[in-house]
């Protein structure tokens, strides 16, 4: 109980965001905007399940908007000339994968830091698709969206999908030798060393996770529509990471869980419909979301100090 | 090795040359002739244009002066580990404050222009009490605060308004030359100086260096740690209120908008200066030099015919920055990582 | 070399990725082939007043003949412009007008009035003038959409009083996030008829998320769009109608006039302008004017590609 | 005993850098026995033990498990040869539980492998059991004490089922109580045929535990005994290896009168310090001795006030002083030189002169204007008078070696002419010329009247150095000896064995 008291806050927070909505804006429940709503969560969900993991080994990755939108656009192209589902979907996670390997290799292979080389392929990405591509718009083919399945399935399918998904790999997480190793490596890489853990492997492995992860989100995300905006990643790292860390994962590494995460991301989508349904005019949403990531961390900084008294 | 005083060796100088601010400066030059030969032309009619010459020049001055700007209030923020997110969005906060100051308040500019530092500072001040009050991550503050001060620009002129009609006497800081150069560049020169001067030439920037490399050690050493880092982020505050007046008096009026992105070009120009993220290491003319760096790419680049037909300026030199900022920073462990394989294949001396 | 010995025209959109200026770009660049002009076509990759201002002192060095301009940003843009009418520059401003001083011409495609106007009385007729509509927008700082609001607004409250405009949303210029923005508009207000959507992007984001809701008929959607983005909901029934001027034709009208500014052939005071194939336009003032805007349905949409 | 030893090392050499840690030691360990490895201070006994579980390769020597030769080591393959150690300093997982800690040091598992929780509890909570330590599995290392980090430690040792189990300074911070359980534990191993490596400075505990004893010096063995074949003294003799009195240069004048510091009751109850009372004169070394843990370097703590003091009282030439930050006791005129000089001693990527003028900044830099010029004037007078091996004013602290390093974060001190000096371990780990260089040092500035505490490990060093000697244990000063006192009365009254000696 005391070790998920953060992710415990976290949940009753978001339960009491919904008792609120449940009071004043009962129309919030209603089934299918839900589903719409946690469609539409369902990518971002998966990008922050990678996220939580690289902030756990104590890095941190800025790019995956652009990677995002290069496995978008790339996975359109492929589409549209008419490749199968079947190849589509694992071109773009292996694009991902291979995006996250170059940073992988900066940050694990030449120890730089993960912040400065992840902004630095973050621009590179981002002006390279938009040199490339001009900002126009990809169609696909229909059989794409959905999954060629009808729309209320495919929701369903793609919901289902990723909550299985993000289950697996929580459990994972704490269940799999591999898991710990991330954990290990990010409290203490020296003594994940002696205790005959290889550390800068277990990094590289992690970005090169969190970029298939990306590959697979703007998969999900291009089943949603018949078209790819090659913007549609902007933003969305700064979007994960605050999930991830609302959702207590500690940015100094070795602490925090993807149950966690799912909640920051949960509490944090909430805000911008929950504003819709209370008429909440739209210009207070930024503030509204800086000011929760500013509660987090300040409610986790008096906790530390109170432990440490 | 006894000491000699008088005597410099003559090492020294290799590494002088060789230093980081050195090899950036070799960069900058080449850059700069390269878009002199190949971005001046004479056109139609008959007049010379493009990069060679002194208005592009001054405008190049004139565009990197709030992203300049940035990166000077960053710099002191990196050299002591930290990192400032939340600049970008406080010149945005501050320049729809100053507008509305002096719009809504009936200040005069002056005062309204006071009073939007003063503001700058306290917002700078927020970042700084989180961090060092309760010793949380900056990266992670200044996450937060980048949402609030952004949506407080928002709230504030429910996204919409807009601050114009300044008189033209404000507006001359941003548009007219003053003693030959563009007024702001005195402005941001100002600056620079105070900023270099604090760094390198006081015991502050010496603490700052301190707290960088090891702000345990600076405890140690009896240095008022927390008192220095919170001077650094209400510096940034104030630094940033700064580009924020610029700012409105280039353009002529104050939006919530103002600024989106500008943290990340200002942290690329800080870095590529060889400011070390780590802490500890970097210096202001090593960020001006990288200011300048990205500023000559990428107005040097719009000046490309060849870049011209393509229609893409912006998307190249977004690029080039970006590979520019991955090569320095490969250049920058290259040493390290030589000298790691060197040291496993020789045992030791004695 | 003869390459120099060209004319140069410099075209400024708000955004270059955006799909209604890549369409204007594609009129502007038939009539530069026409004309045997150089088209200059540069412009920040998202909205931004400043990067505006910066390619516009760019192209003042790089000494352009012509600058046309859409403007993110009324005031923001025009001291840059001012500049560049005294380097001698001719300045002429599409789509979205500067400072009357700081430019000769503005090539109109539609008053903000009549779009404002066009709109409105549109989602009155898609509703039968009664009940909630929502509207998403760009972003709440782009002062065009700002504008065009503030005219639905007053048509709104003088002939529409059954009407109620229930939320505006911004989507950012991203489809995504308008989708994601009228799927909860549509939860929050069960009784909404109709979303508009005065950007792009918005129009099949707001569409997808109608459809998704299986809320197709029930709400309806229309707004400012390109006909090639939304016919497949067009069609599909989601979408009612687009309402947009011809884009390519509004780039093409540009340059023909950036042309004969440049050449002297177009000057103040003029009633009347022929641009090539497109024929003669109207002069109102300083503006040229485009015609009234069209009104894209189910019926006319596939005769249109841009 | 048996012919073939479990472990076998033979002439290994280890260096530093320019260090030589091991110059050729030899080593034995039957199965069955408890060998313990004693020695001063940087004797070498840690790198020994590094050596052997794999964290370091020696530079020459051989190691040989059970009659084979073994080439390579690294932490893993000397985990899969049953080689377990519980190192110094804990090399735990703070953020993760004492179950997982014990897991992720003890199960050779592949990535791909499930974890079996439930297991893990129940295995964890065996070895504590067995360990008679009341630690929670699930509780995170983090919350833990030091003591109860150092038992998880020692359950990770014994959870490895090694034939070969390495003990260093094990009992550092551990609680009577918790050393009981700790002996316990040794004892079934030794008779479980498991070999240990014991180190420890407490010799009590090897002549309760251990079977031989091995002394390094320097670096070196100097011998193997079988612990009922020699006494306490002889051992003493043995670590410190030359006549105490000689080596120290003579107190060339007596302190004076007039008291600097004065003590009375002070404690701080975070630190586990308390009722510490003492004085010192001008001019005074004044010794703190005692056994590591016993508290000194959390006394100097109090006294920089890097962790202010909530009782008692501490006056400095008669004013009162509250210390509440480092800074304030700068301003007193207080200087800490602390024992961990790389975290805390110099900057090591700072440049010699900077890191002499950090502590002066104010009076130094009076218009906070750094005077390059003067700076460097400054740092060539203290690099001559302390004779500082190094390239120059700007070559970087981390390049000097360890003792000029000590000399610099001296200098520093000095530099900001304090009327009290707290040296804390100033010569541990520095070699022998610049640790008397070091020991003239600090004799001149008593002689020019400043009031010194000298905190040691080293005996002979506390012994020879001292005018006074204060002896503290358990964060509470135990007697106060005369300078010049037998080795043995200050180890006993360390120990707490006797109370004669008290002051
Ligand atoms: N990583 C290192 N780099 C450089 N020198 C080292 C390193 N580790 C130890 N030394 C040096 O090697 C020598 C032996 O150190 P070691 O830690 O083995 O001593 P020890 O006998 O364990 O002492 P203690 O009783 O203080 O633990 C010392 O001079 C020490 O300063
Ligand atoms: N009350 C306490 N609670 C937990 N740990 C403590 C406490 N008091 C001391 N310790 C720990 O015991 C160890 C030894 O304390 P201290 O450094 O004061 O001893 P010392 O006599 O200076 O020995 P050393 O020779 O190591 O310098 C330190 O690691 C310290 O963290
Ligand atoms: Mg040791
Ligand atoms: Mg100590």
């Amino acid at each position: 109980m005391k070790r998920y008291f953060r992710e415990l806050s976290v949940l009753g927070a978001l339960a009491a965001v919904l008792v609120g909505m449940a009071i004043f804006a009962p129309a919030f429940f209603s089934p299918q905007p839900l589903l719409s709503l946690l469609t539409r969560e369902a990518p971002t969900l998966v990008v922050a399940c990678g996220m939580a993991c690289v902030i756990i080994t104590r890095q941190i990755d800025i790019s995956v908007g652009s990677m995002f939108s290069v496995c978008s656009v790339c996975a359109g192209l492929l589409a549209a000339r008419g490749w199968p589902l079947l190849l589509v979907l694992p071109a773009s996670v292996a694009l991902g994968a291979l995006l996250g390997a170059v940073n992988g290799l900066l940050v694990a292979g030449l120890r730089l830091p993960s912040i400065v080389v992840t902004l630095a392929t973050m621009v590179t990405l981002r002006q390279g698709l938009n040199l490339v591509r001009q900002g126009e718009f990809v169609n696909l083919p229909d059989r794409i969206q959905w999954f060629g399945l009808s729309q209320m399935a495919g929701q369903l399918v793609l919901v289902g999908a990723s909550v299985v998904f993000l289950v697996a790999l929580a459990l994972a997480m704490r269940h799999v030798a591999a898991g710990r190793f991330v954990y290990a490596v990010g409290t203490d890489a020296e003594a994940a060393r002696l205790a005959g853990i290889r550390p800068q492997l277990v990094t590289f492995l992690v970005f090169i996770f969190i970029g298939a992860l990306t590959g697979l989100a703007a998969m999900m995300n291009l089943a949603q529509s018949p078209q790819v905006q090659p913007l549609s990643g902007a933003g969305l790292e700064l979007k994960v990471i605050a999930a991830v860390v609302v959702g207590g994962v500690a940015i100094s590494g070795g602490r925090g869980n993807l149950w966690g995460a799912f909640t920051g991301l949960l509490l944090l989508a909430c805000v911008s419909p929950a504003l819709i349904h209370l008429h909440i005019e739209a210009y207070w949403e930024k503030a509204i979301q800086g000011a929760i990531i500013l509660l987090a961390v300040v409610a986790d900084g008096l906790r530390a100090r109170g432990l440490n008294r | 090795m006894s000491v000699s005083p008088g005597t410099k060796n003559p090492r020294d100088w290799k590494a002088l040359l060789t230093r980081h601010e050195m090899l950036l400066l070799y960069v900058l030059i080449a850059e700069w002739l390269f878009f002199y030969f190949a971005g001046t032309t004479t056109n139609r009619r008959g007049v010379v244009v493009g990069f060679g010459t002194l208005d592009r020049q001054f405008d190049i001055l004139r565009h990197s002066c709030e992203i300049g700007l940035l990166a000077l209030a960053l710099t002191p923020v990196i050299i002591t580990a930290g990192i400032d997110l939340s600049i970008g969005s406080l010149l945005g906060l501050c320049a729809i404050l100053f507008g509305k100051l002096w719009h809504d308040g009936g200040l005069t500019i002056p005062v309204a222009a006071g009073l939007t530092l003063a503001l700058g500072a306290l917002a700078g001040g927020i970042n700084a009490s989180l961090i060092t009050a309760l010793r949380l991550p900056p990266l992670i503050v200044t996450l937060g605060t980048y949402s609030l001060f952004r949506g407080l620009a928002e709230a504030i002129t429910h996204g919409a308004i807009t601050y114009t009609d300044f008189p033209a006497s404000f507006l001359f800081v941003g548009q007219e030359r003053w003693l030959g150069l563009p007024t702001q560049a005195w402005v941001f020169l100002g600056v620079a100086l105070g900023v270099g001067l604090l760094v390198h030439r006081t015991t502050f920037g010496r603490a700052f260096r301190t707290i960088g490399f090891s702000p345990e050690g600076a405890r140690y050493a009896g240095l008022p740690v927390a008192r220095r880092l919170a001077l650094v982020y209400v510096l940034a505050g104030l630094i940033a209120a700064i580009a924020a007046i610029i700012y409105t008096a280039r353009l002529g009026q104050a939006k919530a908008d103002a600024g989106t992105g500008y943290e990340l070009f200002a942290i690329t120009a800080v870095v590529l200066g060889g400011t070390s993220i780590f802490g500890g290491t970097g210096s202001v003319h090593g960020t001006l030099l990288g200011v300048a760096a990205i500023a000559v790419l990428k107005n040097g680049l719009a000046c490309l015919p060849v870049v011209m037909r393509m229609n893409a300026a912006e998307e190249m030199s977004g690029l080039l920055t970006g590979a520019l900022l991955l090569l320095a920073l490969t250049a920058s462990v290259l040493p390290k990582i030589l000298s790691r394989f060197r040291t496993r294949h020789h045992a030791p001396a004695l | 070399t003869a390459a120099d010995s060209k004319l140069v025209v410099a075209m400024l959109p708000k955004s270059k990725g955006n799909a209604y200026f890549i369409s204007c770009k594609v009129g502007a660049d038939k009539a530069a082939k026409e004309l045997g002009i150089q088209l200059l076509f540069d412009g920040p990759t998202d909205s931004n007043a400043a990067k505006q201002n910066e390619i516009v002192e760019n192209w003042i060095t790089l000494g352009v003949d012509v600058i046309a301009v859409a403007a993110e940003n009324k005031e923001g843009i025009s001291t840059a412009l001012r500049k560049a009418q005294k380097a001698g520059i001719k300045v002429l401003t599409f789509d979205a007008d500067a400072m009357t001083d700081a430019r000769s011409f503005f090539v109109n495609q539609a008053t903000p009035e009549g779009i404002g106007q066009g709109l409105m009385d549109e989602a009155a007729r898609l509703t039968n003038s009664e009940g909630e509509f929502a509207m998403i927008v760009a972003s709440l700082t782009a002062s065009n959409q700002r504008e065009w609001q503030q005219h639905i607004e007053a048509r709104l409250k003088e002939k529409y009083p059954k009407m109620k405009l229930v939320a505006v949303r911004p989507c950012d210029d991203l489809k995504d996030k308008a989708q994601s923005e009228a799927t909860a508009l549509l939860s929050a207000n069960p009784k909404l008829k109709l979303i508009m959507a005065i950007c792009s992007p918005g129009v099949p984001g707001a569409a997808e998320a109608v459809k998704q809701a299986g809320l197709t008929g029930k709400v309806k959607v229309m707004g400012l769009g390109l006909p090639n983005e939304n016919k497949r909901y067009v069609h599909a029934g989601v979408t009612d109608s687009i309402i947009l001027w011809n884009t390519g034709d509004l780039g093409y009208l540009a340059i023909y006039a950036g042309v004969a500014l440049a050449k002297d052939e177009l000057k103040k005071g003029a009633k009347t302008f022929k641009a090539g194939s497109l024929g003669t336009f109207s002069i109102a003032g300083d503006n040229i004017l485009l015609g009234k805007p069209f009104i894209f349905n189910k019926a006319n949409i596939d005769q249109f590609d841009f | 005993m048996s012919p073939a030893p479990l472990l076998a090392l033979r002439q290994l050499v280890k260096n530093y850098g320019g260090v030589r840690a091991l110059r050729g030691v030899d080593f034995d360990l039957q199965a069955g026995e408890v060998h313990a490895l004693l020695g001063e201070n940087g004797a070498g006994k840690s790198t020994l033990i590094k050596v052997i579980t794999g964290a370091h390769q020696p530079n020459g020597g051989t190691l040989t498990l059970a009659g084979q030769r073994v080439a390579n080591l690294t932490p893993s393959t000397a985990r899969a040869l049953g080689i377990a150690c519980i190192y110094q300093q804990p090399a735990l997982f703070p953020d993760l539980t004492v179950a997982e800690n014990l897991a992720l040091r003890l199960e050779a598992t592949s990535a791909s492998s499930r974890i079996d929780w439930p297991a893990r509890r129940a295995r964890a909570e065996q070895w504590l059991a067995r360990l008679g330590a009341e630690i929670s599995p699930e509780a995170e290392v983090r919350s833990l004490s030091m003591p109860e980090q150092q038992l998880v430690e020692i359950a990770c040792a014994l959870g490895a089922g090694a034939r070969i189990v390495i003990m260093d300074e094990p009992t550092a911070s551990l609680t009577q109580k918790e050393q009981r359980l700790l002996f316990a534990v040794v004892r079934d191993l030794r008779k479980n045929g498991v070999g240990v490596i014991y180190i420890s400075h407490r010799l009590e505990e090897i002549f309760a535990l251990a079977d031989r004893v091995t002394v390094l010096r320097d670096g070196q063995s100097v011998g193997t005994h079988a612990v009922g074949d020699i006494d306490e003294a002889g051992l003493i003799r043995l670590m410190v290896g030359r006549e105490v009195a000689q080596i120290y240069p003579a107190a060339e004048s007596t302190p004076g009168h007039r008291v600097a510091l004065s003590l009375r009751a002070v404690g701080c109850r975070a630190s586990g310090v308390h009722n510490v009372s003492f004085e010192v004169r001008s001019g005074e070394i004044f010794g703190l001795g005692g056994l590591v843990g016993a508290g000194r370097t959390e006394l100097a703590r109090i006294l920089f006030g890097l962790t202010p003091a909530d009782s008692g009282e501490i006056t400095l030439h008669g004013q009162r002083l509250t210390l509440r930050s480092p800074q304030a006791a700068v301003a007193q005129g207080i200087a800490y030189v602390p024992e961990d000089r790389r975290r805390h001693g110099v900057v090591l990527e700072l440049p010699i002169a900077h890191n002499l003028t950090m502590a002066i900044h104010r009076r130094f830099f009076p218009t906070t204007w750094l005077r390059f010029g003067a700076e460097r004037a400054l740092a060539l007078d203290f690099i001559r008078d302390l004779a500082v091996k190094c390239a120059g004013p700007d070559a970087p602290g981390g390049s000097l070696s360890g003792g000029n390093q000590q000399k610099v974060s001296l200098a520093r001190w000095l530099a900001t002419k304090p009327k009290l000096l707290i040296l804390d371990e100033p010569t541990q780990g520095v070699d022998v010329g610049a640790k008397s260089e070091i020991h003239k040092i600090i004799r001149r500035l008593a002689k020019e009247g400043l009031a010194v505490i000298l905190i040691s490990s080293d005996l002979p060093e506390v012994i020879g150095m001292s005018d006074r000697i204060g002896v503290m244990g358990g964060g509470t000063l135990r007697a106060i000896l005369p300078g010049g006192s037998a080795p043995h009365d200050v180890m006993a009254a360390a120990l707490g064995t006797t109370e004669k000696g008290s002051v």
